[in-house]
């Protein structure tokens, strides 16, 4: 691999490494949160940013793999570990029934039908109430919050397995965006008729790219809820979906390194925001709009616009 | 900040060191531990600070408001006596958007950021839920003012506590009599379809059936529904007594809609003062209540026999006789709840005290303080009412209201005491690790 | 009660919901269908319409007086409001269908959280300028043959009359606007071939800017007509904008009267369903429903693809 | 049968419009096919169906005898068939050699080596070694049409099927095409829709002509030079046909 591409996504995980024994208390946390919140914004560019496809529902993944995972747990026991891989498995199945449905769109209808599947998810999850306590949620107890003998409600331990989980993800975008799989989805975004003349299978691809993507976010989620402690229903709702999205394109769409970013900084904004002012969503909207008219490529995408053209 | 984990460090808990030790390698634990982890605060003189979870926006905003203005009136007030150990009391407002998710995080925040010596003051049920987990593995005392059952109930841990306003289950198990007795005895209930009203059901439900009588409907409402008309149907000819208890900013339309269904020939009503809490009962649309009953946990309008403590509540938090703002009457208070902030904060200063609370690393000593609590006197500490708190099970139990409407006010008609809202023990909270 | 006066009550009920639902979707579609763009900021406008109406009612000293200020006043208000957004935001992306959409999810949390700064997170009434409660009678078979009796909960009152007439109202003068009148002609000329329209002299950009006024205006309209039944409250646009979406897909994007006939559709389905089901699944019904028209008959129910 | 591309009764109507009638065409492997017509013929409706951006309302399409007329366009591609576009449909944020390499690596697959060293040879081949790094949106059109070739050409197709190639080029990079298809005839049957009869007649082993959907004559392209139907078929057409 590339030198330099290794030097920069390796100093990053050793600077969020060396991070760890600086940060005051509360920024740790914090960035142990980001670090897991940046895999669900992977696989969400995986999709948005890779394959061009927008979608307006991933949270339902995020909280397919957050009940995947959670319900196993609570209600029947499995252990941590088993029930990590549920999580996973449950967004991935879910993903690829959604992604069946779903592709048979573009564009606009796309994101509407992506928005509708995650709602009716939603939904369902508050309808299923006397599994998932629909509203109010399920509280994993610290006992069952334990991965290989780790025990995930110490803050040391819960920033070291999100900065693993983080660098596992990073690094299986980097490898699948510049494996001949990832070209097909970036020539998928640029001309999907071209790539079809070149005679790549789009939909098994953008099927595939869904699952993936889907997987990820429900990874994410799954790992959320064990570090946490809680499994809720807001995890489902629309803003969960329009945050993805949001840090994307904040970061750099079609980048590896810009989720990161992304989440970190709008996770920033919003938290300072809303010392000030309760209606800090108001700076999500305002970043957007500004975004979609000033700087589409994101901060990491302007980076390698202007000066680093080798990123990937 | 000392060591947020150290208090932990008993014996219940040794993985923790042994996990970390298995992630560091052969490294030596301290050297895997954050800065923030090796040294300790010098302890000063410092404010005490205590975190509020403040609904400022979201579905519960009317309560934020007023659970708000409550809680800084208290904190004045316990300022203007000399604070607690001759420390100022500073409260530190964080909002959580009546969700659980960001409650979560509000609650690492008090405790990591803020430094805050305890959190206080959560109302809806599902975001005390999602946020107590956190506040249990922050080690961070927890007072919440939600009256839901989920607390005595042992979902939560021992570091969750409601000393200062009661839960449904005593609240039901109180006003049963009185609809069996004199309302009727085939009863119909509507409630929002979440944690707080299912606990409305299967505690009143029980209490109904003992008294003799029957719940022969349970309408459950989407807590975000904005019309309920064709809810109304579902309500037997047969119904003697609607009880209804509805949260949220629709109260005003659900109590509209289910006058307007009923027209001149309703049932008896029976409410939980919540359906139309910060709501003026003069609001156009709803004099089909006139006779109807409602629980209060205090009473809105001013008694004929108005003690002195509820007086002193009144001027301090800036309520009018009428139970709303003496600035504006027209903003009406969520009264019947809010005052458990008040008592809440006065059982931290009195558990702190207690305790001879210093700093965070006497967290602990400030939770069994307050577990060993038992009898809270009525006085300017608790103007709705003597108290009893159960430490075993983080309850407190108080006496309850039964109000009628009429010309536009409620006055109480049966003051159900203390006594009379017990129920067993489901929790001993006090036999749990901290 | 009985199942009849229920299924006729739920039908009431439907109606009204129907009423409200048919103004918001005819703006939402009259957006899509001639800017070929979707708006999610569309339950936004709703939703400062009935906000708005709280604001100007009480500036206008409140009763029927306020109420018909607000009528007047709010979509006119909301209108120029959305005609602002669309001249400094979609213009400036070329109105391109999936970067709108971002830039009006933008345009959504801008107006709720300013709402939320300004009018705060309370839910606040505005009185109905009349409401009488008018009970109806039912028909009831007895051993002496069919006899009216006025059955327990049976109702309607005026006012929601008075929502189902104004929404009929609106809709035909809608329909007039654009069938028999030169600027509805210039809409739909502007709709069916952006480019020749360009070329015959019409000044696209400005019909753009007039039809997201309209659209918003309609929500608005939509909105201040609704206040009175339920409360203004910052958070009301989402649910109503999720609705709108059903009715329009449903009605084939840009159809005025596919969106019509939608919209009656969803509206008593919604009251009738709730008959059967719990209100939560009937939700989780329609929005499958819709993403699944989506999937399989795009083009026969969504108009023309998107580009 | 020894055709490497066979059609049989192939139509498209559009809404009742008959864009293609019931055309039989035979490609026979190593020729240089030209296929010309008047604008509206029903030239790249045809190709387009060959490829598989659009289907047939009625008819059989043979490839090395196998019938894919009902295998979507990228099996088809996988069978040996590749087409470059009428407009030059490239993918214009994406540097000129990684427009070649995606062409490659479909055949080639994670062997970057091999990759890398035929998108090399394919883009000296066309003139372009040295613009590997540059984004293909950038490029001149005649070079973006060169890359669109050589996007072909990395396929190592059996069947190459050119619409409109030279559309637009300059006189020199014209005769610079010729060359080049010239060359590729060695390795690679070529179906190419063409314009200019300067390029038609000295490249095509034998040509076949479109006339509203139909086809309306075959033959060598001296034999075409001569028919009198093809004369009457493209009089007021226009000059450049």
């Amino acid at each position: 691999m590339n030198a330099r591409i290794l030097a920069l996504h390796g100093g990053l995980l050793a600077l969020l490494l060396a991070l760890h024994f600086v940060l005051p208390v509360y920024h740790h946390g914090n960035l142990a949160r980001v670090m897991v919140l940046a895999c669900y914004a992977i696989g969400y560019n995986l999709l948005f940013g890779y394959t061009g496809l927008l979608s307006l529902g991933h949270a339902m993944f995020f909280a397919a793999g957050m009940y995947g995972m959670g319900m196993p747990l609570y209600h029947l026991g499995l252990g941590a570990e088993l029930a990590f891989l549920a999580g996973i498995a449950a967004a991935g199945g879910l993903a690829l029934v959604v992604g069946l449905l779903a592709l048979r769109t573009v564009g606009v209808a796309f994101m509407i039908v992506t928005l509708m599947f995650s709602q009716a998810f939603y939904l369902a999850i508050l309808l299923a109430a006397r599994w998932t306590r629909g509203d109010e949620g399920l509280v994993l107890a610290g006992a069952d919050r334990v991965l290989f003998g780790l025990d995930l409600t110490d803050p040391d331990i819960r920033y070291l397995l999100a900065l693993g989980l983080f660098a596992l993800c990073l690094s299986a975008a980097l490898w699948l965006v510049r494996r001949p799989f990832g070209r097909v989805l970036v020539a998928i975004r640029e001309n999907p008729e071209r790539a079809e003349l070149l005679g790549y299978d789009i939909f098994r691809h953008k099927l595939a790219a869904v699952v993936l993507s889907g997987m990820f976010s429900g990874a994410a989620g799954a790992a959320y809820g064990l570090m946490f402690g809680y499994v809720g229903a807001s995890f489902a709702e629309v803003h969960f979906s329009i945050f993805p999205l949001l840090w994307v394109l904040l970061g750099g769409a079609g980048t590896v390194i810009g989720p990161f970013f992304g989440v970190l900084f709008m996770f920033y904004l919003i938290d300072i925001s809303s010392g000030l002012t309760p209606a800090y969503m108001l700076v999500a909207g305002v970043a957007l709009v500004l975004l979609t008219l000033f700087a589409p490529q994101g901060l990491v995408g302007e980076v390698r616009r202007r000066w680093l053209r080798w990123l990937p | 900040m000392s060591d947020p984990t150290k208090p932990g460090a008993t014996p219940a808990d040794p993985p923790r060191r042994a996990a970390l030790k298995t992630l560091a390698g052969a490294g030596t634990a301290a050297a895997a531990l954050p800065l923030w982890a090796r040294y300790t605060h010098a302890q000063s003189a410092a404010p005490i600070r205590v975190g509020f979870q403040m609904h400022a926006t979201g579905i519960g905003a009317a309560y934020g408001r007023w659970y708000d203005r409550t809680t800084q009136a208290a904190a004045r007030v316990i300022n203007a006596a000399g604070g607690i150990n001759g420390r100022p009391l500073e409260i530190v407002t964080e909002d959580d958007g009546t969700d659980p998710r960001r409650g979560a995080e509000v609650v690492e925040k008090f405790a990591n950021q803020h430094r805050v010596d305890v959190a206080f003051g959560t109302l809806f049920s599902h975001v005390v839920i999602g946020s107590a987990p956190r506040a249990g593995e922050l080690k961070l005392p927890y007072f919440v003012v939600s009256e839901g059952h989920h607390v005595a109930s042992g979902m939560l841990n021992r570091w969750t506590l409601q000393p200062g306003i009661t839960d449904v289950k005593s609240q039901v198990l109180a006003m049963a009599p009185f609809v069996a007795e004199t309302l009727g005895r085939k009863v119909t209930m509507i409630f929002p379809d979440y944690a707080f009203g299912h606990d409305h059901r299967d505690f009143f439900s029980e209490a109904i059936a003992a008294q003799g009588g029957e719940v022969i409907a349970k309408l459950a409402i989407p807590p975000t529904e904005t019309s309920f008309t064709r809810y109304f149907p579902r309500i037997p000819r047969e119904t003697e007594v609607i009880y209804h208890v509805m949260v949220g900013p629709a109260v005003l339309t659900f109590v509209k809609e289910m006058g307007e269904f009923f027209g001149p020939s309703r049932p008896a009503i029976f409410g939980f003062i919540d359906s139309l809490e910060a709501v003026d009962l003069r609001s156009p649309g709803l004099e089909f209540l006139e006779g109807s009953y409602f629980w209060e946990g205090m009473p809105r309008y001013i008694q004929p026999d108005q003690t002195g403590f509820d007086r002193h509540f009144r001027a301090e938090v800036g309520i009018d006789e009428n139970g709303a703002s003496v600035r504006d009457p027209r903003d009406v208070s969520t009264y019947a709840h809010m005052f458990g902030c008040w008592e809440t904060l006065h059982v931290i200063k009195r558990g702190m005290e207690a305790a001879g609370y210093a700093g965070p690393q006497d967290r602990q000593k400030l939770v069994e303080a307050v577990e060993a609590m038992t009898d809270m006197p009525e006085s300017n500490e608790h103007p709705q009412g003597a108290k009893l708190f159960n430490g075993r099970t983080h309850q407190v139990f108080g006496q309850q209201h039964v109000s009628r409407l009429e010309n536009g006010r409620l006055d109480v008609v049966r003051t159900v005491p203390l006594e009379e809202t017990f129920y067993p023990d489901e929790v001993d909270y006090t036999t749990r690790p901290f | 009660m009985e199942f009849g006066p229920y299924l006729m009550l739920a039908a009431l009920e439907g109606a009204v919901t129907a009423a409200v639902l048919a103004l918001m979707a005819a703006g939402l579609s009259l957006v899509f269908g001639v800017m070929r763009v979707v708006n999610v900021a569309h339950g936004e406008f709703y939703m400062l319409g009935a906000v708005l109406a709280f604001v100007v009612a009480g500036m206008a000293g409140g009763g029927a007086l306020g109420f018909v200020a607000a009528l007047v006043a709010v979509p006119l208000i909301v209108g120029a409001l959305a005609v602002a957004a669309d001249v400094t935001v979609l213009k400036r992306v070329g109105y391109d269908p999936e970067r709108t959409i971002v830039a009006t999810i933008g345009i959504l949390y801008i107006l709720q959280q300013v709402t939320l700064m300004g009018y705060g997170p309370d839910a606040r009434p505005v009185a109905a300028p009349f409401n009488q409660r008018i009970a109806l009678p039912w028909v009831e078979w007895g051993a002496g043959g069919p006899s009216l009796y006025w059955p327990w909960g049976l109702s309607i009152t005026s006012y929601k009359l008075f929502v189902i007439g104004a929404a009929v109202v609106v809709l035909a003068l809608l329909w007039i606007l654009m069938t028999r009148t030169r600027i509805g002609l210039v809409m739909r000329a502007t709709q069916l071939d952006r480019e020749t329209a360009q070329a015959f002299g019409i000044p696209v950009e400005r019909v753009y800017a007039l039809v997201f006024g309209l659209g918003a205006g309609l929500a608005a309209l939509a909105g201040v007509l609704i206040v009175p039944i339920q409360q203004a409250h910052y958070l009301m646009g989402g649910d109503a904008l999720l609705l709108s979406f059903i009715v329009v897909i449903i009605g084939g994007l840009g159809s005025l009267p596919g969106t019509l006939i939608a919209a009656l559709l969803i509206g008593l389905s919604d009251g009738i369903l709730s008959v059967f089901f719990s209100p939560t699944l009937a939700k989780i019904v329609a929005t499958l429903l819709v993403a699944l028209v989506l999937v399989f008959r795009p083009q026969g129910l969504m108009g023309k693809p998107a580009r | 049968m020894s055709a490497l591309l066979s059609t049989r009764a192939l139509s498209k109507s559009f809404a009742g419009l008959r864009a293609v009638h019931e055309v039989d065409f035979d490609l026979e492997p190593g020729e240089i096919r030209a296929l010309i017509g008047p604008n509206g013929a029903g030239k790249t409706t045809f190709v387009s169906m060959l490829i598989g951006r659009v289907a047939p309302t009625s008819g059989t399409i043979h490839f090395e005898g196998r019938d894919i007329t009902r295998l979507p366009a990228h099996a088809r591609v996988r069978l040996g068939m590749a087409y470059t576009f009428q407009i030059t449909s490239v993918f214009a944020r994406l540097d000129v050699a990684e427009n070649v390499a995606l062409a490659a690596r479909r055949r080639l697959g994670g062997d970057r080596a091999a990759v890398a060293r035929e998108t090399a040879a394919v883009l000296e081949r066309v003139g372009l070694a040295g613009h590997g790094d540059a984004l293909a949106g950038d490029l001149s059109y005649g070079h973006q049409r060169l890359v669109e070739l050589a996007m072909g050409l990395a396929q190592a197709p059996r069947l190459l099927i050119l619409d409109e190639p030279t559309q637009g080029l300059a006189e020199g990079e014209i005769a610079a095409f010729r060359r080049l298809i010239r060359d590729v005839a060695a390795e690679a049957t070529v179906l190419l829709i063409e314009h200019n009869m300067g390029v038609v007649m000295a490249l095509a082993d034998r040509i076949t002509v479109l006339d509203f959907g139909e086809v309306l004559a075959e033959g060598s392209p001296a034999e075409i030079h001569g028919s009198a139907a093809v004369q009457a078929a493209y009089l007021g057409t226009g000059a450049d046909a």
